[in-house]
């Protein structure tokens, strides 16, 4: 029974729309669950400014509000580790996902980013049999992240030698700027065959192309709702295919559950995997019609969808 | 006299600062166990020399002597300091965010280690009960909470104390501007007393009567050179006012401006409640007086805040404009022409459509060259490159220009040469002939001549309304220092 | 040869120098093609930064401790608030417009009493206001991605002869900001704060008058740089203007701007703002990785200050 | 009269009443806080922001600004967590080489006249820059004593409070107490009236900006104590938290005018500022701008006591 338990959501940026997806995601679920008495609170916290040191006082605090679980994304996986011991320590349960943290006390609700990374390639590979050049967008420097997803990429293209990276900007997972940089590099760089990317960029990166006369190539998409739309209008005007890979933002439901059920005492694995959210040709028009306009597209999960995760790992 | 070889011996010192000469050619001497006077007219070269001797400026030419030492280009205000030499400069150099005590350790490095503060509050402290007995500082005061006469105070106290280095000569450039007349005749009576155990001292002031009083030879400078040099008992008032040069050549009296019509409404006037209400009519010239840092400034600034609708106890009814004093901080833009720096207030008025008419400008300025005769080969010369006394025509001209009522004058004539000065009182009574309304703050008590009233100032408030017969030296001094002592 | 050693005297030349030879570069890598493309790409995007550093080149120009930081959270408010009134609508573009211009001035407004009231130093003020800025802007649309009328974006992307339409705007708007600061009454009393805020007021300058100018101003040019950016890219985001923070200011400063106060000129900041796009294409260009481009921004930030500040000390 | 009422007294006095009144607000809103346990979790990320704001008061002390010491103290962060760790001969190396870089950047500053505000943007992109290459993911650990030093549970009075008070009474008798410290206080009130007295302007800036990065040290090494590991961006709020934090503890922009012990509160003060927010528990949407309305609230509070000198 945890209904006089309190979990907290401890985010560090809310600047973005995945973001605000996720805080609502874990709004609409976590007020259900209040209602229902499942648990007595479910409170969501963010900081300013995307920084690990305030997300580090802020889980100290949550700490002192005695909160008995903790649900984090965290700013950064190692510099947290910390903060999320002194919370261990206190009897708190701390259950980290999307930007997870590296202590062991904590679960991880992980999506391989590594993999994420490399089914792009694998996919362009499936796509285009003489292989050919690729342009890679990534992140925000020196974000874990950004990191990983970029690791399996150039994985995927030593593992596919008929495929080059032929330039790499960074798009800092915002439109405008992944679109300025790629129209920056696109004059300087051959016909390029595929784009690569971490999710979110995909427009921008189309806009650019456009902008520039060249033809577009295959460019994976990510999840929000101006990608798929963009997706649609090619696939009905003349038959552009690609896919989608990208994490769900609802995936903080399931970090609720994960929380809510170590509390009342379940065996959890310490490190749960969830697949990442894919969207084919062939599932474009029904997930474009379960986004909703101008967010992303989502997964949210119920305590049995929870279930099954665990129980499947 | 301890040694016949003088103490400090300056020959044919040159120093030029761009076209301006400052210095051409000046021996200077001092000798042990003497105080010197040294006077001279605005920008005579009195501080420029000083400045040399205590190693802040290199000279172009010539060379300097102490102790029989010649001092090369290695010289510095440490070198000077090595030697026994000190200065109160004219402008005011204490730290204003350290205590009395610590602006101490600032110039003298020896005081150190634990117990330093000890040690510097009772040197100081000395000292000032030295120099001037019942003076009321204490040592641990944050210099910018006191007032102007104390920091003076503690600054001379501060140049004559002494730790572990020796201390031969200091040099006091014009010492008390700010003092009331018992301070100062304390720190006359102590350089005499300074004097008498072997020490030396260079007097700089505008008061002939404390040069007179408190050195053993004075010396005079006429612009960039000294043009007299004698025992201080061969000289009298007249003599010094003479060897100045045309100082004095003016030949108007108190009561030469007789403050006749006032006609129609005042355009300033002052809260009704004060015991002195200050009026201005057009036409008139008022002169503020008083001893400099009694709030004349703070007057004018308000009255010009009044002009620009700010709300308040005075009220004025027409434009007005400002001409400053203190051309670096208050008056000058630094990165503009001579035209722009002088069309600035004329914004509005010099308008041709959206634009500033910028050929307008320039004639006009042609014009402003020729009346005051500013010395520059062309109007589009960055204003730096005027000396400060044409820098201060140019602010006159930006006042006079713009079309505003009142004119208000912070003590507009330093640095202004002697020539310049006549004319500009010649055009000063043209416009108010022209019905503009004046107001000089002047510390030139001889300046007053050309007012038609004149209020006294004393810690911020007005004291005395003085005109007609009674606006005479005798009553501005008694108005000044009254009850100043307690 | 006098106008060769004239023109290094000009703070602003050494702006359009670095970019001509990024420029440079990026041709003798990849072809004269690429070189045309590449400069059509820079006038694109070279001229947002141009938008919102007219506006803190002002507020620089007021002098030490003058400068907005509330830019990126004001473009990202009005940008939010325009396109999610307009909600594609064409036929709204005109009142959407509007609504992006009162963002500004109400931002300009409060940034301003701020400094004047409670007297935070600017830097400080208008930092703390853009995080109540930002609130408000997630506060009313929670970051959904709302798409700008067609016509807008058409407009946002148009060329012709292969300039872009907005900077040809944009280019004329800078003509006029040049008339504005060295010609007229306002313009002429921004430079004499910048030079000397004492000797200004006594000049019969209301320098809060011109404070206040100049910060509404400043957001309106950034809320019209969110409007047309949101155009451009398909959309408002909550993070469309993180970048143009230390851009804004680094353009104004490269440009030649003095931060000392008192000089400016617009010539510069086209230069600064081809540059930045260059230097970034380049660096993409030449593959550098993240650490040793930043370290290479750096030094070529401080480089042009340690170059120009010669001239300018006096 | 009421000496103790007077404007300075009050200047003085000020941080320390506004960090009082925000602990009460904080202890009646969540008493758990009021343990030796609460008070060190309330107060142990404030000691490197305590360090970095004491680095900004000796920049502010020489009327300069350091827009990068957010990025200087990531650097150091990231030294810390690698090379001091893996090895310490190499890590002391490298973070005296910061020190020297800080004091560097001094004379440049002073000998060519820059506008230190620029100077400092341009090198922080240069910090982050080289911390990025040191540490392209977020990673290393940091060296085990650092760790014991920064979790020390010492009897009666948490670390925090004790780190906080050691750090504000050696600044402050090293700087406002002893003769060398006066020296360099001098020259941000009066630098010409220093260098007449003989002492060199160069020197002066030199040591002050080196302080500065002695300082930006020991925070990027108290930091990766409390956070265990490093990241290139692990610190960037700093740089505007430090300048706010000195403002705050009764510094002013030019003058000279600073307090080591104000500066100490006024980062603790902006530290727990962000803490008695998040037990306010406001609605997500808001919770960013509350901080910045919590930052005019108590930066306006220095309205109340600044004497309303008229600025003309
Ligand atoms: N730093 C400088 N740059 C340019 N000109 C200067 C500088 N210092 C002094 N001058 C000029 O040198 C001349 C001599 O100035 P100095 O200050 O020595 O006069 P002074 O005799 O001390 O006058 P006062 O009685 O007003 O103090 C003046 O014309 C002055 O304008
Ligand atoms: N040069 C110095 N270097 C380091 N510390 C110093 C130095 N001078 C003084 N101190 C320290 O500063 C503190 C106060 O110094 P000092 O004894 O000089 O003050 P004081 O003049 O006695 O003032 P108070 O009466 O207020 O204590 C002492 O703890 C002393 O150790
Ligand atoms: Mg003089
Ligand atoms: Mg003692």
């Amino acid at each position: 029974d945890t209904s006089d338990k309190k979990i907290a959501l401890s985010n560090n940026y809310a600047g973005n729309s995945w973001r605000q997806a996720m805080l609502t995601s874990w709004e609409k679920n976590a007020s259900a669950a209040v209602a229902d008495g499942t648990v007595a609170a479910a409170d969501a916290f963010t900081t300013a400014e995307n920084q690990v040191t305030e997300q580090a006082a802020q889980i100290q605090n949550l700490i002192l509000q005695g909160y008995d679980a903790i649900v984090i994304n965290a700013a950064s996986p190692e510099a947290l580790n910390g903060a999320v011991k002194e919370a261990c320590d206190a009897g708190v349960v701390v259950v980290s996902f999307d930007g997870i943290v590296t202590e062991p006390c904590a679960y991880r609700i992980a999506v391989d980013f590594h993999n994420m990374g490399k089914v792009q390639v694998e996919y362009l590979a499936s796509r285009l049999a003489d292989g050919g050049d690729l342009l890679e967008i990534r992140g925000l420097a020196g974000v874990f992240v950004d990191d990983e997803i970029s690791g399996g990429i150039h994985e995927g293209v030593a593992e596919n030698a008929q495929f080059k990276i032929q330039g790499s900007v960074h798009g800092d997972w915002a439109q405008d700027v992944s679109q300025r940089a790629v129209a920056g590099i696109l004059p300087s760089l051959p016909e390029i065959k595929g784009v690569v990317t971490q999710g979110g960029d995909g427009y921008g990166a189309a806009q650019a192309f456009k902008a520039a006369g060249r033809p577009t190539p295959i460019i994976v998409m990510g999840n929000r709702h101006d990608e798929l739309t963009w997706w649609k209008e090619q696939k009905d005007a003349n038959g552009y295919e690609t896919m989608s890979v990208s994490i769900a933002p609802g995936v903080s439901t399931l970090a609720f559950w994960v929380a809510q059920q170590v509390l009342d005492g379940a065996t959890v694995p310490q490190d749960l995997s969830v697949p990442f959210l894919t969207i084919s040709q062939d599932t474009l028009e029904e997930n474009l019609a379960n986004t909703q306009v101008g967010g992303v597209a989502n997964v949210e999960y119920s305590l049995e969808d929870s279930l099954a995760v665990i129980s499947d790992n | 006299m301890q040694s016949a070889a003088p103490l400090v011996k300056m020959s044919g010192v040159e120093k030029n600062f761009g076209a301006a000469r400052a210095l051409t050619g000046v021996d200077f001497e001092v000798n042990r166990g003497s105080c010197v006077g040294l006077v001279g007219h605005n920008g005579a070269g009195k501080s420029t020399l000083m400045n040399v001797l205590s190693g802040v400026i290199l000279p172009d030419e010539g060379e300097v002597q102490i102790g029989g030492v010649l001092l090369d280009n290695g010289y510095d205000p440490a070198g000077a300091a090595r030697h026994g030499v000190r200065s109160v400069f004219q402008e005011l150099s204490l730290c204003p965010n350290l205590t009395v005590a610590e602006n101490l350790r600032i110039s003298h490095p020896s005081i150190k280690g634990i117990g330093w503060r000890k040690a510097a509050r009772k040197v100081i402290l000395d000292e000032l009960d030295r120099i001037f007995p019942g003076h009321g500082i204490s040592p641990d005061t944050e210099v910018s909470s006191l007032s102007i006469a104390r920091r003076q105070m503690v600054e001379i106290a501060r140049a004559f104390s002494s730790v572990t280095s020796k201390i031969e000569l200091v040099i006091l450039d014009e010492p008390t501007s700010s003092l009331d007349q018992n301070s100062a005749a304390q720190l006359v009576d102590f350089v005499r007393q300074f004097v008498g155990k072997g020490g030396s001292v260079i007097l700089i002031s505008h008061l002939l009567g404390e040069i007179l009083d408190a050195s053993d030879k004075i010396v005079v400078m006429r612009d960039g050179r000294s043009v007299a040099v004698d025992e201080a008992r061969n000289f009298n008032r007249a003599r010094l006012v003479r060897d100045m040069g045309d100082v004095l050549a003016e030949n108007s009296e108190f009561g030469a401006r007789s403050g006749a019509k006032r006609e129609g409404p005042p355009v300033v006037t002052g809260p009704a409640e004060d015991e002195h209400q200050l009026v201005l009519y057009p036409g008139e010239i008022v002169g503020f007086a008083g001893l400099s840092g009694h709030g004349q400034t703070e007057m004018l600034v308000r009255i010009f805040e009044a002009a620009q609708g700010a709300r308040g106890p005075i009220v004025a009814t027409d434009r007005a404009a400002f001409v400053a004093g203190d051309r670096q901080t208050d008056g000058i833009f630094p990165l503009w022409s001579i035209t722009q720096n002088i069309f600035v207030s004329s914004l509005e008025r010099l308008k041709k459509g959206l634009s500033f008419d910028f050929e307008r400008a320039e004639r006009e300025a042609q014009d402003w060259q020729s009346r005051l005769s500013v010395r520059t080969a062309d109007m589009g010369n960055n204003i730096l490159s005027l000396s400060g006394g044409n820098q201060q025509k140019a602010l006159f001209a930006r006042a006079l220009g713009s079309d505003a009522g009142i004119v208000l004058m912070d003590d507009p004539m330093r640095g202004v040469d002697v020539g310049t000065k006549q004319e500009v009182y010649e055009i000063l009574a043209e416009e108010a002939a022209n019905g503009r309304a004046l107001i000089w703050y002047t510390t030139e008590t001889d300046e007053l001549k050309h007012c038609d009233r004149v209020y006294v100032f004393r810690e911020g408030k007005i004291v005395a309304e003085l005109s007609g017969d009674a606006l005479n030296e005798a009553n501005i001094l008694g108005a000044s220092f009254e009850k100043e002592d307690a | 040869m006098t106008w060769v050693s004239q023109l290094v005297q000009k703070p602003w030349v050494w702006a359009w120098f670095g970019a001509v030879s990024m420029w440079v570069i990026i041709t003798g890598v990849s072809g004269f093609g690429a070189g045309g493309q590449v400069m059509s790409a820079a006038a694109s995007f070279g001229t947002f930064f141009v938008i919102v550093a007219i506006g803190q080149m002002f507020v620089i120009t007021l002098g030490p401790g003058n400068v907005d930081l509330s830019i990126p959270a004001c473009m990202t408010l009005s940008a939010t608030l325009a396109m999610k009134f307009m909600n594609g609508d064409p036929g709204l573009l005109v009142p959407g417009f509007l609504i992006s211009l009162g963002v500004g001035l109400a931002i300009g407004t409060t940034n301003f009493l701020l400094i004047l009231f409670l007297r935070i130093p600017p830097i400080i003020a208008t930092l703390s206001a853009s995080f109540l800025y930002q609130s408000t802007a997630i506060w009313s649309n929670r970051g959904l991605r709302v798409k700008p009328p067609e016509v807008l974006g058409d407009f946002a992307v148009a060329k012709v002869a292969g300039v872009p339409i907005l900077t040809l705007v944009v280019l004329v708007v800078t003509v006029g900001m040049a008339f504005l600061l060295h010609r007229t009454r306002f313009g002429l009393s921004v430079l004499a704060v910048g030079q000397n805020e004492k000797a200004a007021k006594l000049a019969g300058i209301r320098v809060e008058r011109v404070r206040f100018l100049t910060y509404l101003m400043c957001a309106v040019f950034a809320s019209v740089c969110g409007f047309f950016l949101a155009g451009f890219s398909g959309g408002a985001a909550l993070n469309m203007g993180e970048q143009y923070l230390l851009m804004s200011i680094a353009v104004v400063v490269i440009g030649g701007t003095s931060v000392a106060g008192g000089y400016a000129n617009l010539t510069g900041l086209w230069g600064a703002s081809l540059f930045m796009f260059l230097l970034v294409s380049m660096l993409n260009t030449l593959g550098l990785s993240a650490g040793y481009r930043l370290i290479v921004t750096g030094a070529i930030i401080v480089a042009v200050i340690v170059v120009s500040g010669r001239k300018l000390a006096r | 009269m009421a000496r103790f009422l007077t404007p300075k007294a009050l200047r003085t006095l000020l941080p320390a009443l506004s960090l009082a009144a925000l602990l009460a607000a904080i202890f009646y809103l969540q008493p758990r806080t009021m343990s030796y346990f609460g008070l060190n979790l309330l107060l142990n990320l404030a000691v490197p922001i305590a360090l970095a704001t004491i680095a900004q008061m000796f920049i502010l002390c020489v009327n300069d600004l350091d827009l990068s010491l957010g990025a200087f103290v990531s650097l150091t962060a990231c030294i810390t967590a690698t090379w001091l760790n893996d090895t310490p001969l190499l890590g002391v190396l490298a973070l005296a080489a910061c020190v020297v870089a800080y004091g560097a950047l001094g004379a440049l500053i002073h000998l060519r006249n820059l506008p230190s505000i620029v100077v400092t943007l341009g090198m922080s992109f240069v910090w982050t820059g080289i911390a990025v290459l040191i540490l392209p993911t977020p990673g290393g650990s940091a060296p085990e004593w650092i760790r014991t030093l920064m979790t020390l549970k010492p009897s009666l009075v948490p670390f925090p409070i004790i780190a906080s008070v050691v750090i504000a009474l050696v600044v402050h008798i090293g700087l406002m107490r002893s003769a060398a410290g006066t020296v360099l206080r001098g020259v941000g009130g009066n630098p010409k009236s220093v260098e007449r007295a003989g002492w060199s302007l160069l020197r002066v800036k030199v040591t002050m900006f080196s302080l500065a990065g002695l300082f930006g040290v020991f925070s990027g090494m108290a930091l990766v104590g409390l956070t265990t590991s490093a990241d290139a961006n692990i610190a960037l709020r700093y740089t505007l938290l430090s300048i706010a934090g000195g403002i705050l503890g009764g510094g002013e922009f030019v003058g000279g005018r600073v307090s080591p012990v104000g500066a100490v509160i006024g980062a603790i003060t902006l530290a727990l500022a962000g803490s008695f927010l998040s037990f306010l528990r406001l609605n997500p949407d808001w919770q960013i701008g509350a901080q910045g309305a919590i930052l005019i609230l108590v930066l306006a509070l220095r309205l109340l006591v600044s004497s309303r000198e008229r600025r003309i």
